[in-house]
Order: C-alpha cells, then structure tokens, then sequence
C-alpha cells in the first residue's frame, strides 16, 4: 500500500490530487462521470460577493495544445454560495477548498468573514490571478504590496488554510510567493492561466471579445512547471501545482518540480474521470517505482551531471 | 453516465466535404431524444485538444448505432473525415435538453439551414412516429447537401428546399421559403416550429417568427469545452437578462427568448 | 498584384516574413530547401564578443507543441562572425539583420561598434532576453532601466535600424516596450521563447540540464500575439511579430493583432521551406480577401459587437 | 535536397515494440550512404512537433525505396507504428556523416547492441559490397530483436549473438563479445571496428578499445530538433575541448575523440 496523502498546512489531503477552480463547478455538476469522494479535495468556482454573469460572448477559443478563456468569474455570487451550492457537499467525503475573488483588497476579507464559519469549507484559495476581470484578479496578483495585503486582510478573519492563487504573467514569481508566505499564506498555488490572445483572420476579430484572456491545458504545461519549480524554491510553504495537467506523469513532473500537491483543470473538460484516473496513476507510478509514501518524492528533483 | 470509446461503423461521403459517419454507442442510441449532441474526441493526441459537438442526426436503438452529420471545417472534423470503420472516438453524451416534442399539437414546421440540417432527420423521424404532420423547410449554399429527398416524400413529409446555387428548388434562402408558409398557414391552429441552422439564419427567422403566436423551438451553436455546464464558456443571453449555457440549458431555446446581441 | 512590403523605420522589407534568430544558422545553411533571396530578411544567430560553445547537454526538449531550449547563445563569436560567417551573404538580395548579445550593458555597444560598417548589416537586433544566459539576456530585457541603458548605447553607436527583441517573462512588456522605443529604438520584436520546464519522471532529473529553458513553437502562439497586441498597443514604432507561426494564417494573425512584420522559428526546424510557403499563403490571403497592400491590414483588429 | 512526403509501402512487427517499416523515397535511396539518417514528421498536426531521426536500415535504390528499423518508445513512435502502408510520412534526409567504408582495409568488426541494431544492416551490406571480411557482434535485451541470423550467415557474416535474456547465443552483454573478440585478434592488422547502440554501450567501447590501434567509428544519438546543424541543440563535446554537433558533423564520430562528462 502506498501512502498518497500530503499536507497543506493543517490540513491533510487523502491524495495529492485537486480539481482546479473554475473548470469543476461547485462540486456535484461531474457526479456521473465519477465519485468526487476519491479525490484529494474539490476547489470551487471562483466565487464573488455579489453574483457576477461574466464577460461577453464569445469566452472560449482553442489554440495548439490549448484553449483560451475569458469566462470573467461568472458565478452566483457569495450568498447563493453558501446557501444553495455548499450544501449540495455536505457528506461527500473530500476537502472542499472555496475559492474567492474581490474587487478591491477589503472585499477578499469580507467575503472570507462571510465564509469562514460553513463547517463544509476546508481551506480557502484566494484568486488574485483571473487575467479575466477589469478589478483585483491579474491587476492584484501582478503586485506584491497589494498580494500582501489581500492576503493580511484574509488572514485576520480565517483559522482555515489559506492558499494563495499565483498567476505566472509576473516577471517574478517567487516575489509574489514570498509576499504571500510573509503575509501569513499557508500555502500557494501556481499557475492560473497565460495571458493569450486569438485572432479571427477571415473577420478580423479577436477570438474573444474581451481580446486577450487566459491560456490553459498542455501547452502551458511547460510555464508552470517552471514558476511551480522557482515558487518552491522562494517560499517553505507548500506549492500545490497545476497548468496542462493531463495526465499522471505530469502530475509527477510537479511533484518532483516541487509541488505537494496538483490540480486538474482544462482536464476535467476532455477527460471527467482524468482526476480519479490520474489517482490510480499515482499510486502505480509509486509501485513500479518503489515509494512507499509519495511525499518523499515532492521537489526530488535531481541535477544532471554535467556533460 | 460515463465517455465511451465508440467504432465507426460507416463513414458516407454526400459532399466532398459533408460526411455522414455511423457509429455503435448502444448507451447514447438508448438514451438520447432528437436534439441532444454528443461531444466528441476525435482523437487520443493533444491537437485538437477539446471535444467537438455534434447533433444526433439519427439513432438506431436497436442497432445500438447513432449517425451524425457534419461538414469539414478545421482540424477536429478533417481529423474525423480521416477516420475509417473500425477506427474509436470517444463521445460524451446524449447532452443538452432536446425538442419539445408535443409542443406543435398537430403540424410541424421545421426550418433547416446548413448543417442544421443534421438534427433534423432524427427529430422528423420522432415527430412522424407521434403521427404529427410535418413540413421541411431546407435550406443550403450547395444543392448536394440535400438529400433524401424522395424518402422524406414518401414518408408524408411536406418537403421546400431553397439553394442558393439555383441547383434545387427555390433559389434563394430557407427564410423565403417560411415568409410564404406563414403567409399560407396564417391564423391555422395547432402549429409548432422548429428551427436549425447557423446563427444568422436564426435571427432572421426570430424577426419572421415575431408575429406568430405558437412556439419556435430554435437550437443554437456555440464554442464548447465542458459540453455539460461547468466551464460556462457557451453562455447565451435571455430577453430577461437572465445568462443560459447553451450546452446545458439547450441547445434548444425559445426562440423569442434569445438575446441576440445584448 | 499584391504589395507585400512593409517598413521597419529606414529599412523595407520586399515582404514581412524574416526567419529568427537562432533558427537559421548564419543564413545559409538551408540553402538546399529554399531560395533565400526571397525572404524579406534573416535574422542570424545571436552573436557574443567571444565565442561561446553555449549550455551543457540535453539543451532541447519536446514538449506539447512545443520544444524548450538552453542552447545559451552557442556562437563563433563577432570576430569570426565578420570574417567568415557575414561574407557568405555577399550577394544575396535580401536583408540581413545582425542579432547581438552582450554581458554588460557596455558590451552591447561594444559590439555593435564592431559591427556597425559592415555593409552587409542592414539592421541590428538586440537580444535583451535570452533565458538561457547568466548575464545580459532575459536579467536585462526584464528590467525597463536596463533595457533602456543597452538601447542609448547602442544607439550612440549605429545610424542602423535598432530592433529589440523582448521577453515575454515579464508582467507589463508594454513597460519594456516603451522604454526600448523612448532610448532610441527604431522596432521592437516580440517574443523570445518563454521560461519552460521539463521533468523525466524515470531519472528526476529535468529534462534540460540547465534546468529551466525557453518555451518556442505553436504552444505559444497565442501568448506571443497577446504579447504583440500589448506592445503595439504601447509603442508608436514598429513590432515585429513571433513567436509558435507555423503557417501563413499564423502570420496573418499577427499582423491583424498590430504587427509590421513577422519572423518564423521553430517552424524552420519542422518545414524548412516553410518561411517561403508562408509569403506564397500570405500573397494567396491578401488576394482572396481583396487587400492590395499588405500593410493595410497591421494592427486591423476590429472590436467585436458585443452580445 | 527538399523535404518529400513518402508513401509507407510496407510495414512489419519484429517484436509488440519493434517495427520495420518500408517507404518509397527515391531521392533519399539514391543519394544515403550507411550510417546516414532520415528525419521524419509522423503526422502534419502540431503534436508531436518535431521531426523525429531515424537511422536508414537498408537501402534499395533500384526500387526506390528505404527501410528503416524503430522501436515504439514515445508519441512519435507509436504514431507511426499506426500508420499503414499507403500513408505518407514527410522526410528530411539523407542527413549526417555516414560511416567511412574504407577504413577497416580488411576485416570490419560491427558492435551493435539494441536499436543500433538498425542503420547495421546497411552498413554490413556496403561492407561486404566492397569485399572486407565482416564480424558482427549483436547484443539485445529481448532475443526475439535478433533477426535474420541465417541471412547473415548466408553471406559470410562471423555473427555472435548476446542476450540478456539468455534467449539466443551468448547470456549478457555485446561488450562481453567485444571482450573475446579482441583478445582472440590481438595483434591483428587490418582490422577496422563500428559501433551502433545507446550511450553507455559506446562509454563501455571506448574503454575497451582503449588498447586497440586501429579506427573505431561510433554513431551516436542525441536529442535533435533541426537535423542539420541549426539549432544547435544536439552538441556532443569531443576531448580536444571542442563542441560538434551529431546531427551534421556526425552521427558518426571516431569513439576515442569523444568526451562523455565533461
Ligand atoms: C450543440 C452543437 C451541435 C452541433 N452539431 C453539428 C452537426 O451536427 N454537424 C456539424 O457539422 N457541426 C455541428 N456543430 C458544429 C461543430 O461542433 C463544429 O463544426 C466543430 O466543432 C468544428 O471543429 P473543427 O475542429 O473541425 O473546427 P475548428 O478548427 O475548431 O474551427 C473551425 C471553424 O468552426 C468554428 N467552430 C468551431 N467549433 C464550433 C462550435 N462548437 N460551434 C460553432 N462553430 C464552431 C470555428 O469558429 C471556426 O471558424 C455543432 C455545434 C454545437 C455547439
Ligand atoms: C541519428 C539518430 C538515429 C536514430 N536512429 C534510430 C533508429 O534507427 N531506430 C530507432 O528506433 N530509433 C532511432 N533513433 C532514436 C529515435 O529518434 C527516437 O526513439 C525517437 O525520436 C523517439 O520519438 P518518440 O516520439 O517515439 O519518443 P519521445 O516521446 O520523443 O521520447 C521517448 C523517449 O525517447 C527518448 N528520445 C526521444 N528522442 C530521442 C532521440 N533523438 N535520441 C535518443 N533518445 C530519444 C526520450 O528522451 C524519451 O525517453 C535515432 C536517433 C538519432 C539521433
Ligand atoms: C474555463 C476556465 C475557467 C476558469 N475559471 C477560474 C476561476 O473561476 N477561478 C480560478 O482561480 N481559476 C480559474 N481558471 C483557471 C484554472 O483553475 C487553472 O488555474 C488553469 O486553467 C490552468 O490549469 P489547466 O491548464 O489544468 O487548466 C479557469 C480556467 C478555465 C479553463
Ligand atoms: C533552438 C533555438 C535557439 C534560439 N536561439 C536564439 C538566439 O540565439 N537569439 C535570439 O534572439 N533568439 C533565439 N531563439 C528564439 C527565437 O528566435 C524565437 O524568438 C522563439 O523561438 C519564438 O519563436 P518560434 O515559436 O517561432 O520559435 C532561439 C529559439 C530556439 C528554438
Ligand atoms: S460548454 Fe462548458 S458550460 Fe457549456
Ligand atoms: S539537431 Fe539541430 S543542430 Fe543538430
């Protein structure tokens, strides 16, 4: 038997394995395709304090190895949340990560005061990353200062974990690692999705009507590995990593690269059983390989000799 | 409801670039009802990357089969035109809501455009077996996308075709073609549309249908990755306001209801 | 008759396809696929004031559509360069644009004072963002000050275009961009490749020995035109586009997103006759379309009624 | 030289993983000499990207036609194992070096071990073409990657035979073969040596050849992206401190000149 579970700070995950904010629901809506109560833990839908309908149409595109979103955080808003959709988990035997979203730094501390006593709700997974809305997200997350003062906000009002969302369109990533580990972060995750753009040639239109929004699925996998790599070595925090994750070997390139933990996101679409497959994955992987506990390989990564 | 790798079981040619492939998926044949898709990858690589819908053009229950429709496009559908019988995709499905079938009490009037002729056939197939009486509208740039036209005949189908290459019927558009139905019908009682084609023709046919007073089911396309609700990517704006996702909520809407542009 | 010229300050390129720096040698290796002269220029291999035998093996990688390098700028240095490399391209009719690199701000200068009379130079690219350096490279295209201090003195040096080619590792290029074209520069080229990772799941160790390399090829596209479309956005001089085309439509999709020019990379090691296929699909485009002039259609992006 | 796609005339499983394959290329199979590459795009979408080397395995101009050897480790590799005769791949080549012939004045002495087994069988046929005494010493993991012995033999091949898994000939390593064959020609004049096979077969070679003084010529792999000296992503360092690249100045390298680490 091979001991899958990992830490992200108080809190124990039964696997490494999380589905990503935004591209699971809030939990229940993938049911038929496969029993959440396997999983490491559920992130939900980015959720704001008022109800938001997002941006125009249309808000996807595909690109090589990719697609492009500008979903802007439609969600239903913090009281339907709390009233309608947290509920629908109340005995599934999985961590329930919420994930919140604010247009300014106060509203990041209000909606995790209105949160932070629902017994349902493990952590809180703060998106200072949607490159898809005019206030906070990318315009948060891109600035250290007002990262750490999202982040102070948040933790004054919360016990929970709280996980910092990191977007990788920073120069720097571990600046922005560090701020969050210094403002009291118990963990942060990286990436949310590239900066990307698509052009319609016969109309001459962006693919998106927003223009530029956010690139997910393997061609980012790359990008990710390398800010997961650099935020592990800036912060002691756990990293959880997540960008292009399709399978279980790429879930294992994270955990090697640094990450205690993964996400699954632009997946879930192609694949609703990938997160539970990519579990089973993980556990050969650990037989064929000789682990007994899979945290011993998290940031394993060894250098080359040189040639 | 699970994916299900599924074999090609038949793959016609009706256009160099219009394809009909039959497919066994006994769970989907089983399931599914005349307007529902199924969403499919058409390959195990990484490019195309997402799943691609498709409108049930046709289910064989007993056979376990399903037929779809589609035209070549891009890379999705050339990938799947390659395909030959014995080769696997994987579907999804039966997804989104379907036709209201009971809505027309007594005749049917169905306005197709495209490849929103795909849909179609198996929705007729339903609508005949309910003994409504049904009349087709169909309407393409090309005159060899329609087809079967003697079957359809001989079946009681009142069929209309419009082309816009003069090849068959009226020349011109499928929206001619309802402008005199509904000059002819004005005032019958127990009437029902229905509506598929890309979304001009869906607009022009909300300004026709305005005066009418029965119920225009139209069945809309947009970019889809979830296929089931989740990413929110194919949201279609209701007259109230009110944001539906085309994958979940339809792909079939009261026509009247739908939003075009804000 | 199409007109497919376009200008880069001074200079007119017979159409705006050039092939990238590091991607076609010194300019005539692939001689035997494809007929130069045709090209609307070469962009060739970055050169150092010494030589440089570059990074330690493996330097390449695949990734999903995508490659990652950590070539580290192996060149025959500037000496060479002139004497042996530039005279190659005696008497080909097309343009020829010197890529240069530097450790220090002043070895930037340095060697374009070396480089400046050759005649066969028509215009200087300076490359302020290889990832795969200790020195100069991305630590100077990163940061506004720096990249503006390598500017002026190039500048100071050569009456020629100046390009400078940008890194898209950074959170505001639009940044970058103005302070390249505020010291002097005469186009800005974007991108170079993009920070990437790769793991070996069986070894652990990462795929590249240098560890973290630079993401190339279509995986990127569409962050580079986002990356396009900002600069233009920014800048009133010239962007040169690239960064994942593969074909004509790509280049298409650049120049609607505000490019003047376009320059084909990993495509080359794929197609090489590619570079060439691409200037026949863009005449075939503008033709269809009905556009005489292909410099009509820079930066043509058209705004999306909104639903 | 130009890119061209070729037709696959025939394809053949050795093993579940290893595979000939048989393509129509008359360019290439006019122009390769042993030891020379192809660099192939398996398939025209965008994953894999990159083209792939493979080694030519026999060459037959006559007919137009090369053969190569592969074993499916990856994407690129099982794409290809998928394709069918009729389908086209698009080649680059003949790429590399090539072997020198005419070093070995009298008796070639050929190490192969795993998949160096491929670009062996057209080495060994311009070998005997030129009437030099050939030795074949051929080590696998698998036994069943062992083919065509008696051919071999036919022709006046001394073949000794090493597998891992104790199937065929000798029980272990090719260099075991190596081993005994220098000490029963120590002192022999005339002889040349070839050696094909993953890295730490060479590194075992170069160490044994150490005390041997005559020409020993090894082909090596590397990671390559342009195939033709470009990218400069596949260096190999030679002792002398200078950088080559396996893809244009080799694949064939004089085994005493390389530097492994350093
Ligand atoms: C509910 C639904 C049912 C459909 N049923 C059918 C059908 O029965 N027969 C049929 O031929 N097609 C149908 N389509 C459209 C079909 O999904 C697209 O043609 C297909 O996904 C294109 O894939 P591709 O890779 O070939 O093209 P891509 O390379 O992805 O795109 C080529 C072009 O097609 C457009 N396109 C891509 N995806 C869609 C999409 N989902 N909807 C509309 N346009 C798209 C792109 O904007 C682009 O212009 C349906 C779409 C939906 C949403
Ligand atoms: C000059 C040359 C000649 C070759 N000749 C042959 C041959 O005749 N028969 C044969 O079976 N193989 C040969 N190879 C190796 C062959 O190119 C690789 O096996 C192939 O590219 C793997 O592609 P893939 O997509 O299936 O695997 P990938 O998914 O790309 O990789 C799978 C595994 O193979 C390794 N690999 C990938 N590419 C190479 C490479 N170029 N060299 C070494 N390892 C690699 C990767 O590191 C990885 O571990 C040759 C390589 C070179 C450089
Ligand atoms: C359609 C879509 C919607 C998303 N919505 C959110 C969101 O609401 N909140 C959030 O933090 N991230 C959101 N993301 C980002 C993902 O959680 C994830 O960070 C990103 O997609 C990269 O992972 P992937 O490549 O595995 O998809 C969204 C991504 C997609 C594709
Ligand atoms: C193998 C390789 C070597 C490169 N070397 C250089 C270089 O020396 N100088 C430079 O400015 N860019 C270099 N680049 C970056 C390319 O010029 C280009 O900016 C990048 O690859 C993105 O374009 P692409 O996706 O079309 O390849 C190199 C890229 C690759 C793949
Ligand atoms: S396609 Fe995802 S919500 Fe409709
Ligand atoms: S593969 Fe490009 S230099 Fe050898």
């Amino acid at each position: 038997m091979v001991d899958l579970s990992v830490k992200i700070g108080s809190l124990t995950l039964k696997n490494p394995v999380l589905t990503a904010s935004g591209t699971f629901g809030y939990g229940r809506e993938y049911d038929p395709y496969l029993d959440i109560s396997q999983l490491g833990g559920i992130v939900t839908k980015t959720v704001t304090l008022e109800p938001r309908q997002g941006n125009p149409m249309p808000r996807i595109a595909e690109t090589p190895a990719g697609m492009l979103n500008s979903i802007g955080l439609s969600n239903v808003g913090v009281e339907k949340y709390l009233n309608e959709k947290l509920p629908l988990l109340a005995d599934v035997d999985t961590n329930v990560i919420a994930n919140v979203a604010g247009n300014t730094i106060d509203e990041y501390a209000e909606i995790v005061s209105r949160l932070q006593h629902h017994p349902r709700i493990d952590a809180i997974e703060i998106n200072v990353s949607c490159p898809n809305v005019e206030k906070g997200g990318l315009a948060f997350g891109t600035d250290a200062s007002v990262t750490a003062a999202v982040v102070k906000g948040v933790r004054n009002q919360t016990g929970k974990p709280v996980i910092v969302k990191l977007t990788p369109n920073v120069t720097d990533i571990g600046v922005i690692a560090r701020a969050a580990e210094d403002s009291g972060a118990d963990a942060v995750s990286c990436i949310n999705t590239v900066q990307g753009m698509g052009v319609n040639i016969h109309t001459r239109q962006p693919l998106l009507a927003r223009i530029i929004g956010g690139l997910s699925g393997p061609a980012i996998k790359p990008i990710a590995l390398a800010k997961v790599y650099q935020a592990a070595q800036a912060v002691r925090i756990p990293v959880i990593g997540l960008g292009g994750i399709m399978g279980w070997a790429d879930a294992v390139e994270f955990l090697i690269a640094g990450a205690t933990a993964v996400q699954t996101g632009t997946l879930n679409f192609i694949e609703p059983a990938g997160p539970v497959q990519l579990i089973q994955g993980l556990e050969s992987y650990c037989i064929t390989h000789n682990i007994s506990r899979i945290a011993d390989i998290i940031g394993s990564l060894e250098k080359r000799p040189v040639k | 409801m699970q994916t299900s790798d599924c074999k090609i079981t038949a793959q016609d040619a009706i256009t160099e670039s219009v394809f009909r492939i039959r497919l066994s998926a006994p769970g989907i044949s089983k399931l599914c009802s005349p307007g529902q898709f199924v969403h499919m990858r058409v390959s195990t690589g990484l490019d195309p990357l997402l799943r691609r819908p498709f409108s049930i053009h046709r289910a064989h229950e007993s056979a376990g089969e399903i037929e779809l429709l589609y035209r070549v496009v891009g890379s999705g559908t050339a990938t799947l035109r390659d395909l030959k019988p014995g080769d696997v995709v994987n579907l999804m499905g039966p997804l989104g809501n379907g036709f209201d079938l009971e809505k027309p009490v007594d005749h049917a009037v169905v306005v197709a455009g495209g490849m929103g002729g795909a849909p179609v056939f198996y929705l007729i197939d339903a609508l005949l077996k309910r003994n409504k009486r049904v009349t087709l509208l169909w309407g393409t740039r090309d005159g060899r996308e329609i087809f079967d036209e003697a079957d359809f005949e001989a079946r009681g189908v009142a069929l209309k075709i419009a082309t816009e290459d003069a090849s068959k019927g009226h020349n011109g558009l499928v929206t001619d073609l309802l402008k005199t139905f509904l000059a002819q019908h004005a005032g019958s009682a127990g009437l029902g549309g229905y509506v598929c084609g890309p979304e001009p023709m869906i607009r022009a046919v909300q300004d026709i249908v305005r005066s009418t007073d029965f119920l225009w089911q139209a069945s809309l396309e947009e970019q889809m990755a979830c296929g089931v609700g989740v990413c929110l990517g194919c949201a279609v704006k209701l007259k109230t306001g009110e944001i539906q996702m085309v994958c979940k909520d339809g792909p079939v809407f009261d026509i009247r209801e739908i939003a075009f542009n804000g």
